[in-house]
């Protein structure tokens, strides 16, 4: 029969998952399946999506699922559907928390991310010969993402260690993830703490991030005054990159949706067609981009 | 030839060009027409179709609720948290509909007795509830201990799946409610001419507390089965889900303004918003043009709707 | 004899409006005592206390010598009382049985027992012979046919005080014989009947006693109206004598205005056509549901045509909707105010000058002063009773919201025709006269004038020219002064034989 | 005294209570009454300012607009990417101006004309207008080529940057054009009573047109200062802009039955928003809590006024 595979997301319109699925369509076109791409935004619309790709006749389904702790349920609904499960960017927990290690995940910890990012916060503090105590950080956050939280706590986690001050770091809560919200929860941090002069920023995603540095501009900071540094690589962050002049945007963990996408595809197609069952967890692991590197790292990556 | 005009062009002529264009779609749509892909669809609008039934009473009295999605994801916290923790699935189930008929009848009794605007009284307790479930989590999803709980939803007597019952069995009920109880009369009266109902002695504040704390009910019902379904309690669940079971209800042609209201089109609406992602995740249409597609069926909908009523020279 | 229901010292305010003040009297059992004064004198405000809809700010309420002290409608049902209120009060997408038994439903266990509802509501209905189907849905009956079915609230209950606000105001007299009937019957049974009403002859008719109110006190108690003559009570409610109120004279009309050909719409089913000349006052009568209203609306372009043609001053013109009516120097002042006139939450300015603004907003930018300048001297020209312009119009009286929509046409500039449907609906008499008046002065400056009423003796009183529809159609013609009440009627009435 | 009382309780009282809330978050939140946090203040309420300047027209006139934020993110898109393809900042402007007209029009259009209830019309743009953003931009943020773009939002005349003059010059017009012109006043007439306004010969077709079209113009200012304040065209912008805006303006005392709003309500109403939020940023208030606080606030404003005018005696 022919081969059809799922490919299900939590976040449809974004950029990374646009990638994602760009890449596995390559894997679809090389091998010659159908790949079935569904948004699902939250549980439910996960759960349709699974019974709809079983009423399809789909043999397999890669799923970044909108909460972890689907997974139970998750699994189940596959099982009863006859599709092989595999997870992609985050990993499947049961009640307990405990990750279930019996489906195969393609993924990078959301921990692991953050501290890439306090590592190159903390570089680039050091390179510019900042004094620790003089600069404060602003954590654009959105709590009731737990990716979002993990990223943003190990990205703290890396600061503390390397003594950042941690009575500087401020909470600039996002009401929604766009950069808009995200720049006017940053400004308010920014004019209440107008003592300090220096800033670095981070927060779930590029973005995010990017309205921080925003709302620097605004606040009349220079760019040499602000580290900010997003996660993902996507065209929001490039185009900062290409802007004419530096700005406080630093640098971006790209993380490889090539990999994500392309290699788990495969590994399913592999899967189905020849019952080889992929790796049980493959990390991948992001590299910081900045204005004078992204060309390479994305290169490197397999982007352009 | 002349029945089916009048078919089509009468009270249920909603239902009937629904009929059609589902007939077409079975035709054309492989796949569809299966029993697994029936079910599947029917349980993907469990949720939306549980909460239209008494979003149906709230717009048919000229009110409005914008809580329900936060009231879902509460409602299904508590019945994982509690059962949880006591290690009693009946209570968690108890615990949940507790909370939910709390927080509609708080609704009721802000809008009802202080008078307050319906859309920021439940956009309000939207916030507060949808926090309350955040805080109460710290963000994150609750797990649930008892297996008895996931099969809640997974039992299926007759092959039909216990959350598909449940809402066939709302339809069913407010159906009658609506149609041939005071308390559904009363509903329309109200929406219909509030002055009038409230002159002719009818208890209107009494009746608007009722309609949101049943409101209230039924989403602790749609997020106790919502949880059973995801095995796990989640507060971010159910977001926009108002947005969604209002257009539901108009789409079944529930008027905005009150006193027009009926089950079989509140049905039809939220099948036709089912069945339109259904087919299109069956026919792999792309994410953004999906976006599309559903605006213009919404759209055509109401215009086929619009352009039968109007061929019957009813004022509109 | 007894007082069963008794006011005492009753008084209340709105902002800027003592509506009543100290108010006492009492009625006893068995009686039907009319209630009269002016537009605004406090009539409506009386029976929406006696209804539990209004507190009264001072004052005691007796039902029986047992007080009261109403917070809801509830109450005020629960003591004995049914109000038919001056506005119509139906649900328009439940059916009439519906409406007339809302709040009090037969029901088993909260399920309606429809079975007993409908026969019940029929049985009422057939028994004050009021021709409605119980099964049928408000939102498709005529206005007309709507207010029957409100007065048939008075039936319905088994109430020992029944308040009627006006329940003819769109009624002629063979439907009012309905409710006469029915009042009479009420009477015999003991009840207690308040009656208000502008039409003095149903005063007479139908009333043991009267109240007369001014500017919310009593002025006149008559407990019975032997010997009374009309001039005394208009005397007593308008503070001054009016000699003739029809005021009619003589004009002499010039060339045909108006001519309609062919005129059909969704309910005119036969083709219509007439003329009107310039100064001439058309009447058209007709029974409730004739059509009159219908013609009127097709007219204007508010309701879609289906064929026909209209000229005026012999030049066709096409008219779609009223804003193009209104252009080409054709109005009409509908019948049904609450739903068609009013703009609720606007103030009595804006009321007014919604139309005629255009022709003094350079830009689309208000003058404002001249808005307001006109407003006043509207108010003051048809005496509206309101604290200002500013005032929003749904706290006006009937009478007073009447005058204002009759104002908002009378400000316009450019009337070649001006239709008026039931232009006197819950207008006094005082305030009636008035408006004849400037009604001839439009006549006087060659406008077309079609003035619909139910009201047989207005529309004798006023035109030139009477035309009667009947089943949707214009069956007779009469020319002054060959008015003949007898003549008209029979020309109104559905020919059953020929049926 | 009697004098406070009568301002308190008067036309004006919930900007005289508003005034009065503003005084005590100043004397107690620090750093609230700075230049700076002031200015920040208002730029982040620029979107919403502008947008509700025309859903009050949309509100007053009985209507309704679910399609504003997609319309503020396609318009920023729009405006983005002409002017990086034609190199021109102005044509850009142009054509996102041109754009959210057109969707404007569109809705007002199918509302006014096909008589297409405007929840649904709204709602159904509100997809096909995201959906383009998305599928013009893939879904990708777009970056602004030329520098001048930006400087739109970072220039600031008087101290004052140009957004937030923007926002007042449209408070100032709306203002005026709601309480001073034959337009406005059709428009709280239609709301009060459409079948009234119709028969005394307002054309309401075309004025529902009008400010629909309107609605889609001001989407557009408000997207192309987005976007400039961002430097970029994000097609997922502005989500969920619909019900802040909505909000603001009922709060503001706009009526969703029609007929009645007031510019000044608004902009109280724009301002307890955007103030609620900055506040509790400056207090440190945590992620969660803010969902409750917020919900609270909303609740108490509305209580406060509804105590206020029922304090006057008006019925409710
Ligand atoms: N809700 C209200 N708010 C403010 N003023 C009111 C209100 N209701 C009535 N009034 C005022 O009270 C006075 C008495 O009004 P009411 O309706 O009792 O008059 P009425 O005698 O019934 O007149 P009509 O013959 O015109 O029906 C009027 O001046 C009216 O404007
Ligand atoms: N909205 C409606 N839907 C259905 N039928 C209607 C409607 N309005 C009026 N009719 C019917 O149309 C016919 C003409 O009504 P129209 O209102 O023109 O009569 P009228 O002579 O003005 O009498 P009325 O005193 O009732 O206003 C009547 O038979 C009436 O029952
Ligand atoms: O939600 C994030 C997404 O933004 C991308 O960064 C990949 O990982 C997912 O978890
Ligand atoms: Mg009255
Ligand atoms: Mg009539």
């Amino acid at each position: 029969a022919d081969v059809k595979i799922g490919f299900v997301v939590k976040q449809p319109e974004e950029p990374w998952f646009q990638d994602e699925w760009k890449f596995a369509d390559v894997a679809a076109k090389e091998k010659g399946f159908t790949l079935v791409k569904i948004g699902a935004e939250d549980g439910e619309k996960a759960l349709s999506a699974i019974d709809n790709l079983g009423a399809q006749g789909a043999q397999g389904v890669i799923i970044c699922t909108p909460d972890v702790k689907l997974g139970p349920g998750l699994v189940a609904r596959a099982t009863s559907n006859q599709l092989k499960l595999m997870t992609v960017d985050d990993r499947l927990v049961n009640s307990k928390g405990k990750p279930l290690e019996n489906v195969p995940h393609m993924g990078i910890s959301a921990t692991k991310i953050g501290e890439a990012v306090g590592q190159a916060i903390v570089e680039q503090i050091k390179a510019r010969g900042w004094n620790m105590k003089d600069v404060g950080a602003i954590r654009v956050s959105y709590d009731q993402l737990p990716t979002a939280k993990d990223r943003v706590e190990g990205a703290i986690a890396v600061l503390k260690q390397n003594g950042f001050v941690a009575s500087n770091i401020f909470d600039a809560p996002q009401s929604k993830t766009d950069t808009e919200a995200a720049l006017n929860a940053a400004s308010v941090v920014l004019n209440k703490n107008a003592g300090l002069k220096k800033w670095v920023a981070f927060g779930l995603n590029d973005e995010a991030v990017l309205g921080a540095v925003r709302a620097s501009e605004a606040a009349g900071l220079k760019a040499a005054d602000m580290v900010a540094v997003g996660i993902g690589g996507s065209d929001s962050a490039i185009n900062e990159f290409k802007k004419p002049s530096p700005t406080g945007f630093y640098g971006s963990i790209i993380i490889s949706p090539k990999r994500h996408g392309y290699e788990t595809a495969l590994n399913m197609y592999n899967w189905v067609t020849t019952n080889k069952e992929p790796e049980k967890l493959i990390l991948t692991s992001g590299k910081l981009a900045t204005r004078e590197s992204y060309q390479a790292v994305r290169k490197e990556l397999g982007l352009q | 030839m002349d029945r089916l005009k009048r078919a089509v062009l009468g009270e249920q002529g909603l239902v009937i060009l629904f009929l059609l264009a589902l007939g077409i779609v079975c035709l054309t749509v492989p796949s569809f027409m299966t029993q697994r892909n029936i079910l599947g669809l029917l349980q993907s609008v469990v949720t939306i179709g549980i909460v239209a039934c008494t979003m149906m009473l709230c717009l048919a009295s000229r009110d409005f609720d914008l809580s329900v999605g936060s009231t879902v994801a509460f409602a299904g916290m508590v019945a994982v948290m509690v059962s949880n923790s006591t290690e009693n699935l009946f209570l968690g189930i108890l615990a949940a509909l507790a909370a939910g008929v709390v927080v509609g009848a708080i609704n009721g009794v802000v809008i009802a007795k202080l008078r307050i605007n319906a859309l920021i009284t439940t956009l309000a307790t939207m916030q507060i509830v949808r926090g309350s479930a955040l805080i109460a989590s710290d963000g994150r999803a609750v797990g649930v201990d008892d297996e008895a709980y996931f099969n809640i939803a997974l039992t299926a007597p007759l092959g039909i799946p216990v959350p598909v019952l449940v809402m066939v069995l709302c339809f069913g009920l407010f159906g009658f409610v609506l149609n041939r109880t005071v308390f559904g009369r009363n509903t329309l009266a109200i929406g219909g001419n509030p002055d009038a109902s409230r002159l002719a002695g009818v208890n209107v504040g009494t009746i608007r507390i009722w309609i949101f704390t049943l409101q209230g009910l039924l989403c602790a019902v749609a997020g106790i089965l919502l949880s059973s379904r995801i095995t796990s309690g989640q507060p971010n669940a159910a977001q926009g889900l108002e947005l969604s079971v209002i257009s539901a209800c108009v789409l079944g042609g529930v008027s905005l303004a009150g006193g027009r209201a009926a089950i079989s089109g509140v049905l039809v609406g939220v099948l036709i918003m089912g069945i339109a992602e259904n087919v299109m995740n069956l026919m792999n249409i792309q994410a953004f043009y999906q976006y599309v597609v559903r605006g213009v069926i919404l759209l055509l909908a109401v215009l086929l709707d619009n352009l039968r009523t109007r061929a019957t020279g009813r004022r509109l | 004899m007894a007082p069963f229901l008794e006011f005492t010292n009753i008084t209340k305010s709105f902002p800027g409006v003592r509506a009543l003040k100290e108010l006492s009297f009492s009625v006893p059992s068995g009686r039907v005592i009319g209630l009269l004064g002016e537009n605004g004198a406090g009539k409506s405000t009386l029976i929406k206390i006696l209804g539990g809809d209004y507190t009264p700010d001072t004052g005691e309420l007796r039902i029986g010598g047992k007080a009261h002290r109403f917070s809801s409608t509830r109450d005020s049902i629960a003591a004995g009382v049914t109000v038919v209120h001056q506005e119509l009060q139906l649900v328009p997408e439940l059916t009439v049985a519906e409406n007339l038994m809302l709040g009090r439903f037969p029901s088993r266990f909260g399920v309606v027992r429809y079975g007993e509802l409908f026969a019940k509501v029929g049985a009422v209905l057939r028994e004050a012979g009021i021709e409605v189907d119980p099964r049928a849905k408000v939102a498709d009956l005529s206005l007309g046919t709507r207010q029957m079915v409100e007065i048939a609230k008075a039936a319905i209950f088994d109430a020992s005080v029944i308040a009627l606000d006006e329940p003819t105001s769109s009624l002629s007299a063979h439907e009012s014989e309905v409710l006469f009937r029915l009042v009479n019957r009420l009477r015999a049974a003991g009840k207690v009947i308040l009656y208000v009403s502008h039409r003095l002859d149903e005063i007479f008719r139908l009333c043991d006693g009267c109240v007369v109110l001014r500017d919310g006190r009593l002025v006149a108690q008559h407990d019975t109206l032997e010997g009374l003559t009309r001039e005394t009570l208009v005397r007593e409610m308008v503070g001054r004598e009016i000699q003739d109120i029809w005021g009619w004279r003589p004009r002499t009309p010039g060339a045909v205005r108006l001519s309609v050909s062919g005129l059909e719409g969704s309910r005119l089913t036969a083709p219509t056509g007439f003329e009107v000349r310039a100064g001439e006052i058309l009447g058209l009568f007709g029974l409730v549901g004739a059509g009159r209203s219908e013609l009127a609306r097709l007219l204007y372009g508010a309701d879609p045509r289906a064929a026909g043609e209209v000229r005026i001053d012999g030049v066709p013109v096409r008219i779609h909707h009223p804003r193009q009516a209104v252009r080409a120097g054709l109005v009409l002042c509908p019948e049904d105010r609450k739903a068609d006139g009013i703009l609720q939450g606007q103030s009595v300015e804006a009321n007014i000058a919604i139309s005629s603004r255009r022709h003094f907003s350079p830009f689309g930018i208000l003058n404002t002063r001249r808005e307001g300048e006109m407003a006043d001297r509207f108010i003051q020209r048809l005496g509206v009773r309101t604290p200002s312009r500013e005032q929003a119009i749904e706290n006006l009286s009937g009478g007073n919201q009447q005058k204002v929509i009759l104002s908002r046409w009378l400000s316009e500039q450019g009337i070649k025709v001006f239709i008026v449907d039931e232009p006197t609906r819950g207008i006094d008499v005082g305030a009636k006269s008035e408006i004849y008046e400037v009604l001839y002065g439009l006549a006087e400056q060659g406008i077309a004038l079609i003035v619909i009423s139910s009201e047989l003796p207005e529309v004798m009183g006023i035109s030139d020219r009477i035309a009667v529809m009947c089943g949707g159609r214009i069956a007779a013609e009469f020319q002054r002064p060959g008015f003949s009440e007898e003549k008209i009627l029979a020309a109104a009435l559905p020919d059953r034989t020929a049926a």
